[in-house]
């Protein structure tokens, strides 16, 4: 089973490789380039989706040694296939599995706009493998060359359109934040480094972070992670690069990189904060070891690490949603969506933490109930991303506008991308019966555990809080993509463009239909992802810690009804899954009960009422006026402002021209950017003076230097 | 193995003259490929025989040899194949690229033979540098490169390189003055202390007694030897001749200047270290580099932000990958000096190359002006690639090698506790990166044709080559607008051979538009070429912004074709050697920055 | 769950949601003829409601030219919601449904009705359709938090996700439940309750003018059986928030046991308890005017703050 | 007058003319003083010689006399004859540049004080005045304008260097000693050289004018 495993996982990586080749080889042909690349990439997807799957429900370890890189610190290339990363690989390739064959329909307009469209390809195939790399390096040096691999990539990526400056401008900022997060990954390294005796293998890492490492240097490496990561997931406050590289990439690379690249950062994450400075059993020695009880010898992360993951999540998750909101940019609206379902799968990982750092008998069941609140959403946030920003897409193939002000009508020209894009929009609405429902009621279960057995009253005002946020999120997203299904899909086209809008190809709506299908079975059969998620969840906690599986249709929640039993398993708490269809079949029923009392029904086609006019577009609501209201509630976050300029002919009876303006303003606002760029030219201006040309200046230079170094030196 | 020692020096030095012979004897223009051969063979030999010598020292050990002139061991070795190597990619680039300045005009044979003259002397002297046992002889080699390299410096004989070159050798030779001062010092030091053995600069006989040098004279000597090899080396706050050198010279000798030159000088301060650490203990040197290594990466920061000509950005960056260098060798430990060790090579290597592909892109586009080159993957796909591979490969990202190497420095600086020195490190080259980055971007995306210039004068920094004066020796006519000339106003190149100064051969596809008036032709001979003083009337009715068309990049001769594609042909080999060693570095290779890690001690 | 059980647990379920669905009016014509009375006006019939929906579903309907099948859905939809949340929730015994009545699910069911709701009154293009659209997730958005935290504030009391676990503890431990914390919770959910019906001050249900409207807004586009269903649904939804604050806050009478007697004591305290609610309803529309738009979030955020204190007095007091 | 006070008062001599340089506004005198200078070096130099007997020294002072006393000088003036200038204005003024001076000096002092050496005839004030001389040149090239100048003050930094060499070492090991005497000659002349160049091109030896490159 092994072995078929690590064979598929091969095999996926030799078909990425195969697809970069194909790219290049056939670069004069970018038809056949396409076809070929992301066949290629598609295949390697499939497979490397069964290896994840093999490699789950085969929870043992798998070691890969490939080669070092220098024999100095032992950096070298060594690959660990845990439960951990066999999950990971399971999103990316999931990812890559529904999203290669969209891209196949997608690259096409690319052709026509005489790109080079086998870089694209070859860039495409080439993600894949450095994500893959980042999720199985089990050595610092690998994952660092990877991850930064992974970041130039998805840059080049983004920049695929360079002729425009806004991308110009988009991919530099995206990839010089992701560089300053890399510093920070690396200096959260280099700390564990040292602990482990001068050794850069994550094998070390977990060694050496036992009782001889202090609490000082611990926390430092958490908050060091955090920062590097945290830039990476678009967690705020270092999430503004996201709203801007994420919508000018080609929407396969979208859907790529919200779907799937932002989550190796919660993979870092994870690995980080449970693994490598996980609560190992050790000897004796620091002060937060835990003496009695079950967990004797376990070196437990403080409780605060999920708190502060718990804050940051909720910041995330409602001024992102908040953004999304006012957003009329459907790629940039998608894009702050992704902050806000990043700051959801930290509520859950926060919790988690929080559980994991707490010796308390129910406390593993309670980490697992969390952390598969987390894993779960980020699976489902993989899916429906994926599927909106591929929704996305094939609005901007047919229409050539982002703008929801100058959509609408859709439903009757896209029937099929319209109906999938809206199982999209119900999934991370958190609806029933969709697969966004189960993650939130997960994650609501998981805050309520931390409410009801949080033995901190800050435990609990924490937990409050985030309920209530969670909440406040859920209904916003709703909105929000109530907002971006109805001003983009329905009523009349606004725009011309809108108009002679037309389905899009068969490989694109194959991909959308997929990932529809998916939200929809995750949703019904999450029994069956606890079922196999099990080994990664039960990592830390041990086997048995998640006992609840066995009920095929239910899941567990936090049993409040028990404190101190551990056994979630059936019960008060659980949500029969089946119950989930119960108002489909009640639909039926009212369809029965109105042909009942109605008989057969009669239907007239007639103009929609307008007072009496004709309905114009500009007469309907459009996605601004649709959030007016919110954005008018929420506007001591949203800053929102108005300019109206009005010329008259004949002041103040005949108006010539009315000119209206409005708009939010960002709390990291351009005008922190701008600060930032006036403070470089003030650098730049001002210090320049230092280098102004004159050689007698810079001889005084020298004398300085010398007479400092003579007088204080010696 | 001895034979090889004296015979690295020897190929160049004959054929310098032979090279600057041939330029006398009239020859035609096609007949520059004899000088240009003749050029070239011998740092070609060198390199291969130095080479040997390198590969000799890493496997057999250190070696004495011409009675106790010569002193070779692993930092020698090192050294002495990034010369090699550096030197091999100038003189091989040098081809194309002369080619076609000569092809524009920009030099005429003359020129090109006292390039080759020049040049011939300056490789055995870095040469020399490093493999003398006399510290006095470094440092009258390490002088002897400054003189020899001013005239490549000042090559072009324009305004800019004058001073660049003037700037150069006053300030260089004031720092040197202070490296011979920290020499003396030693020299006191050694015959004080250690009267009875006979006082020498030997390296060999220092290192054997170092531990009974005065401290009190080594700090001061090493004092001096800091701020005087460190102005040669372009440490902050000496660097300051640096930018202008390394950006004025012609691009070939800019990668030699950056990737060997600077390194000769390094060789001293890191000599001399060991003999401090020895003499006065660990802690006083380590400070003073950590200090000037952090100084020397800050210090370029505001001025790599907003630069706007290319080849200063590249000049600055070794400022700070000196800084690097120097606090690597500050931090110390094991990993330190390691990073250090390879850090030296892989700079060397980087930037080299970088600074070929300026010579590149300065080649296509006429410009080192960063404003006014875009959409470099459009017009030329190979070289953007290289642009970006160069910049990534400088900056410190993998999976190329300086991030190895920076990624040891810093890991190096955790290892020995210096937190806050590392911290600093990887937030400063976080800085810099994004600077470097955006420049690049700046240049590599878009569209060529999609520049906008305002027409109301060009930069301050137009100047390539080919807009320039001749040399006094030169010709005397001047084509207007010359097809591949982005900025009309200052499209002017040299002819040789053309008749008069007032016959002005107006030529060109797109020759059509505004034409410069004599007056200001003449200004434009005498050196006034961009523009910078435009008329008042310009300056305050700020003329609309001009699209520039430059779809003639691509519209080229034959032959500049052929040596468009030599070029890149010849920089293939290094990016895949930043590319490898990004990834992989051979346990031979280990070993040896190990070996030169245990010199450096 | 045997076969048999299964099967008298789906009869049960069908009777119970047949239940809702014929009372559901007859609470809507409670409220609007006790109206009448105390504003001395005759007033409709009480049974007027059902005579509406009837009415409605022998019509054949008019369908904008602009909409899409999201229209036409979207009542089939709301309907099959509003009774499947019916079957969830406990009214006078258990649940029919106990084993997945979970508060969130049923929260999250309205949830799916509402979207649905403003996707319609969006899909026709009409500036009504949107306007009360854009209101109605307004007032949805305000409330979501509060709501969810006063159920979960009685869920962290009893211990259980699970509304039919909730309130058979809560019932069963008598006059015990009246905790700080309890009375907080209920203050809470009466100002929710009033959102949740759509009932003045935040809207108002008997008027279609635009000032004022908000889901009536939404459903103008609707006509024939359609119209008829939505009415319906609105109905049930009113219904189903009553009775979940009244089983939640007022829990006797709710009883566990399959025995006739109680079930009857405990069906005539479930209709008491409703009509209650409806008699406040009704008396507190006609004393209050309608509260500005913008003045809403005040509101919601005291409910927010009630259920927050619940929770945390709860916690300090035991 | 045993060698040694001799020594001092040389050294003291030297500390003057340098001085007096500092101050000198026109560039003739200045050269003067330069030649005076080295060949106060000179004699110095072959004072060292008859104590120590160590003939080199004799051979450095010769190439002195040809190198700095001779030809620097003739390299200087033929050129400030080409480029026709003889004063600088607009200097700092010659009370702060005194003033700077002795701060120098007091460093020089400071600085050389803790050293003690053990194998040297040097009087107690070479040590120090060479170390000033060498801190004064550099001065110079940093207050005065001219090209010219910036050579007077290199060839002063050299002085300074030779007479380190001369009181505490007794002169470098030969070999070096005639590398430092070649690379003196040879940069001093290119260094005249592109003074000249300087002047044709620019159309000024003011240092100042050469500012294009900045930044």
């Amino acid at each position: 089973m092994i072995f078929l495993a690590t064979s598929l996982l091969y095999i996926s990586f030799a078909c990425y490789a195969f697809g970069i080749l194909s790219a290049f080889c056939f670069s004069l042909w970018p038809t056949r380039a396409i076809l070929f690349g992301y066949t290629f990439a598609t295949i390697g997807s499939v497979t490397g989706l069964a290896a994840a799957i093999l490699f789950l429900r085969e929870p043992q370890s798998q070691r890969l040694e490939l080669f070092t890189a220098f024999r100095f610190t032992n950096a070298g290339f060594e690959i660990l296939i845990d439960p951990l990363a066999a999950f990971f690989l399971l999103i990316i390739c999931l990812g890559g599995s529904l999203v290669s064959i969209y891209a196949i329909g997608y690259s096409q307009d690319y052709i026509k706009q005489g790109k080079n469209v086998s870089l694209l390809v070859a860039g495409y195939n080439f993600f894949f493998i450095t994500m893959l790399a980042v999720v199985l390096a089990n050595n610092a040096f690998m994952f660092l060359v990877a991850w930064e691999l992974m970041s130039l990539v998805s840059y080049f990526l983004v920049s695929f359109e360079h002729e425009k400056k806004e991308v110009r401008k988009a991919g530099v900022i995206y990839i010089v934040t992701t560089h300053f997060g890399t510093a920070f990954i690396t200096a959260s390294f280099l700390l564990l480094f040292l602990a482990a005796g001068q050794n850069l293998s994550f094998d070390a890492f977990r060694a050496g972070t036992g009782a001889g490492f202090s609490d000082a240097a611990r926390n430092a490496v958490f908050l060091l992670a955090l920062i590097g990561f945290g830039t990476k997931a678009g967690l705020m406050p270092m999430h503004f690069w996201l709203p801007r590289a994420h919508p000018v990439a080609p929407s396969h690379v979208s859907a790529l990189m919200s779907g799937v690249m932002i989550k190796t950062a919660i993979y870092g994450l994870v690995r980080i904060s449970f693994d490598l400075l996980g609560g190992r059993t050790v000897g004796a020695g620091t002060s937060s070891m835990v003496t009695v009880g079950a967990d004797a010898g376990r070196v437990l992360p403080p409780s605060w690490w999920g708190i502060l993951l718990l804050i940051v999540g909720l910041v995330s998750a409602l001024l992102g949603v908040l953004y999304a909101l006012v957003e009329v940019d459907l790629k940039k609206l998608l894009a702050f969506s992704s902050i806000e379902n990043m700051g959801i799968i930290c509520l859950g990982l926060g919790v988690a933490l929080i559980f994991y750092s707490l010796p308390l008998p129910n406390a593993p069941a309670l980490t697992v109930l969390a952390l598969f609140a987390a894993f779960f959403h980020l699976l489902n946030h993989t899916v429906f991303k994926s599927l909106l920003f591929m929704g996305a897409g094939a609005v901007l193939h047919a229409t050539h506008t982002r703008n929801l002000e100058q959509l609408g009508g859709l439903i009757k020209s896209m029937k099929w991308t319209a109906l999938f894009f809206l199982a999209g929009c119900l999934a991370i609405s958190a609806l029933p019966p969709f697969n966004g429902f189960i993650s939130e009621w997960l994650t609501f279960q998981a805050l309520l555990g931390l409410v009801s057995y949080g033995p901190e009253l800050w435990h609990k005002v924490i937990g409050l809080l985030t309920l209530g946020g969670l909440s406040l999120t859920g209904a916003l997203a709703a909105t929000t993509f109530i907002k971006a299904f109805g001003t983009g899909f329905l009523a009349q086209p606004r725009s011309q463009a809108a108009v002679h809008a037309h389905e899009v190809s068969k490989t694109m709506r194959f991909g959308l239909g997929l990932a529809a299908a998916l939200t929809a079975l995750l949703g019904l059969g999450a029994a069956g992802v606890l079922a196999l998620l099990k080994p990664a969840l039960e990592q830390w906690t041990g086997a048995g810690s998640s006992q609840a599986v066995n009920p095929l249709w239910s899941l567990p929640s936090s049993n409040l009804a028990n404190s101190g039993n551990t056994n979630v398993s059936g019960g008060a708490g659980n949500l029969n899954l089946l119950i989930l269809l119960l108002p489909l079949v009640l639909i039926i029923v009212g369809w029965g009960i109105a042909r009942l009392l109605g008989g057969k029904n009669r239907r007239a086609i007639d103009e929609t009422w307008a007072c009496g006019n004709t309905l114009k577009p500009s007469m309907e609501y459009n996605s601004i006026s649709f959030i007016k209201p919110l954005r008018r509630v929420f506007q001591f976050v949203l800053l929102p402002f108005r300019e109206v300029k009005i010329t008259y002919r004949i002041e103040p009876y005949f108006v010539e021209r009315i000119e209206y303006q409005s708009g939010i303003k960002s709390l990291l606002n351009s005008d922190t950017f701008r600060l930032a760029r006036h403070f470089l030219s003030y650098l730049n201006t001002e210090i320049k003076v230092i280098q102004n040309g004159s050689v007698r200046l810079y001889l005084s230079y020298i004398l300085v230097t010398l007479l400092i170094l003579l007088v204080f030196t010696r | 193995m001895p034979a090889f020692l004296y015979l690295t020096l020897l190929p160049c030095l004959p054929l310098a003259f032979v090279a600057l012979g041939l330029s006398r004897l009239h020859l035609r223009a096609r007949q520059s490929t004899v000088i240009i051969l003749a050029g070239t063979i011998g740092p070609v030999v060198a390199t291969v025989m130095a080479l040997v010598s390198a590969f000799n020292v890493f496997t057999a050990g250190p070696v004495v040899a011409g009675e106790g002139i010569f002193y070779l061991d692993a930092l020698s070795a090192l050294m002495l194949a990034v010369i090699a190597l550096v030197s091999l990619l100038a003189v091989t680039y040098s081809i194309p690229y002369l080619n076609r300045e000569m092809a524009h005009g920009v030099i005429t044979i003359s020129k090109l033979g006292w390039y080759y003259f020049w040049l011939n002397l300056l490789i055995p002297a870095m040469y020399a540098t490093v493999i003398v046992n006399s510290l006095g002889i470094t440092w009258v080699l390490v002088e002897a490169t400054t003189l020899v390299s001013a005239p490549l410096v000042g090559f072009y004989g324009r305004k800019e390189s004058l001073e660049a070159t003037w700037k150069y050798i006053i300030i260089a030779m004031v720092g040197i003055s202070f490296a011979l001062l920290g020499i003396l010092l030693t020299y006191v030091a050694s015959l004080n202390n250690l009267p009875e053995s006979g006082a020498s600069l030997d390296w060999t006989f220092l290192l054997k007694n170092a531990a009974s040098l005065d401290p009190a004279l080594m700090k001061l000597a090493f004092i001096f030897i800091l701020v005087g090899y460190g102005t040669k080396t372009g440490l902050a706050p000496m660097h300051t001749w640096l930018p202008d050198a390394h950006s004025q010279s012609p691009s070939p000798i800019s990668a030699l200047l950056s990737g060997a030159l600077l390194n000769c000088a390094l060789y001293g301060i890191l000599r001399f270290n060991s003999l401090t650490k020895s003499a006065v203990g660990p802690e006083f040197s380590s400070g003073l580099l950590i200090i000037f290594g952090l100084l020397s990466i800050a210090f370029v920061i505001p001025f790599m932000i907003k630069q706007i000509d290319l080849k200063r950005l590249l000049a600055y960056s070794s400022v700070e990958h000196m800084g690097i260098i120097v606090l690597a060798v500050g931090i110390g430990g094991e990993l330190g000096y390691f990073a250090a060790a390879l850090h030296i090579f892989n700079h060397a290597i980087a930037k080299a190359f970088m600074f070929c592909v300026a010579g590149e892109v300065t080649e296509r586009y006429h410009t080192r002006d960063i404003r006014q080159i875009r959409g470099i993957v459009h017009s030329a796909p190979l070289l953007g690639t290289f642009l970006f591979a160069g910049t990534l490969a400088v900056t410190g990202t993998p999976p190329f090698n300086v991030f190895v190497s920076e990624f040891l420095v810093i890991t190096g600086a955790f290892a020995s506790h210096n937190y806050w020195a590392a911290g600093l490190a990887l937030a400063l080259l976080g800085v810099i990166f994004a600077s470097m980055l955006y420049h690049c971007v700046a240049m590599a995306f878009g569209r060529a044709n999609e520049l906008i210039l305002p027409s109301d004068g060009a930069s301050t920094v137009p100047v390539h080559p080919a807009m320039s004066l001749p040399d006094s020796s030169g010709a005397s006519g001047f084509n207007l607008a010359a097809p591949h000339m982005p900025v009309q106003v200052a499209s002017v190149s040299a002819l040789s051979g053309g008749s008069s100064n007032e016959e002005l051969a107006l030529s060109g596809p797109d020759a059509s538009g505004t034409w410069l008036d004599r007056a200001a032709f003449r200004r434009a001979r005498t050196g006034l070429l961009t523009l910078d003083k435009p008329s008042l009337a310009a300056r305050q009715t700020r003329p609309p912004k001009r699209r520039l068309a430059v779809e003639h990049i691509k519209t080229k001769s034959k032959s500049e074709q052929t040596n468009n594609r030599v070029a890149l042909l010849i920089l293939v080999l290094p990016v895949l050697t930043l590319l490898v060693l990004g990834l992989w570095v051979p346990s031979f290779v280990q070993d040896w920055a190990n070996q030169v890690g245990a010199v450096l001690r | 769950m045997g076969f048999f059980e299964g099967l008298a647990r789906i009869g049960f379920a069908i009777i119970q949601i047949g239940f809702v669905l014929a009372l559901a009016p007859l609470v809507q014509g409670f409220i609007k003829t006790l109206k009448a009375r105390r504003q001395f006006r005759l007033g409709p019939a009480l049974w007027q409601p059902y005579y509406d929906i009837l009415k409605y579903f022998s019509r054949g309907e008019v369908v904008s030219e602009h909409t899409s099948w999201i229209s036409r859905v979207t009542p089939y939809l709301v309907f099959g919601c509003m009774a499947a949340a019916a079957g969830l929730l406990p009214l006078f015994t258990q649940a029919p449904l106990a084993f997945a009545a979970d508060l969130i699910f049923f929260v999250y069911l309205f949830g799916l009705a509402r979207v649905f709701t403003v996707l319609a009154g969006l899909d026709s293009g009409s500036a009504f359709g949107g306007m009360g659209s854009s209101r109605e997730m307004m007032v949805a958005v305000l409330v979501e938090p509060g709501l969810m935290l006063v159920l979960f504030a009685a869920a962290l009391r009893a211990g259980s996700t699970n509304l039919s676990d909730i309130i058979t503890r809560f019932s069963s431990s008598g006059f015990n439940t009246f905790t700080p914390s309890h009375l907080l919770g209920a203050a809470g959910i009466a100002i929710l309750v009033v959102a949740e019906t759509g009932r003045l001050p935040v809207d108002n249900p008997d008027t279609h003018l635009e000032l004022t409207m908000i889901h009536e807004g939404m459903l103008l586009e609707y006509s024939g059986r359609s119209l008829a269903l939505m009415l319906w649904a609105t109905n049930i939804k009113q219904l189903l928030i009553i009775s979940l604050a009244v089983n939640l806050f007022v829990p006797w009478g709710v009883t566990a046991s399959l025995e006739p007697v109680p079930i009857l004591v405990g069906l005539l305290f479930y209709l008491l308890k409703v009509l209650g609610v409806a008699a406040a309803l009704g008396l507190v529309e006609m004393l209050r005017p309608k509260v500005r738009l913008f003045k809403l979030p005040v509101f919601m955020l005291s409910a927010f703050i009630l259920a927050f204190l619940a929770v945390i007095a709860d916690n300090v007091v035991r | 007058m045993d060698t040694v006070k001799l020594l001092d008062f040389s050294a003291l001599i030297l500390l003057f003319s340098t001085g007096l340089l500092v101050v000198s506004r026109r560039l003739e005198l200045a050269i003067g003083l330069l030649a005076f200078q080295s060949l106060v070096l000179a004699f110095i130099s072959v004072l060292v010689a008859a104590t120590t007997g160590i003939e080199h020294i004799y051979l450095a002072s010769i190439l002195t006399v040809l190198v700095k006393v001779v030809g620097a000088t003739a390299v200087l003036i033929y050129v400030l004859r080409k480029v026709k200038m003889r004063r600088e204005t607009g200097l700092m003024s010659r009370g702060l540049s005194l003033a700077l001076v002795v701060g120098l000096i007091l460093v020089s002092y400071n600085t050389i004080h803790p050293i003690k050496l053990a194998n040297t005839i040097s009087s107690p004030n070479s040590l120090p005045v060479a170390m000033s001389m060498v801190l004064i040149g550099l001065f110079i090239m940093v207050s005065r304008k001219k090209a010219l100048m910036a050579v007077v003050g290199l060839i002063t930094i050299e002085n300074g260097l030779f007479l380190i060499a001369l009181s505490t070492t007794y002169g470098m090991p030969l070999l070096v000693e005639f590398g430092i005497f070649f690379d003196v000659a040879v940069g001093v002349m290119l260094m005249g050289f592109f003074a000249f160049h300087i002047n044709t091109v620019f159309e000024t030896i003011n240092t100042d004018e050469l500012n294009r490159l900045k930044g």
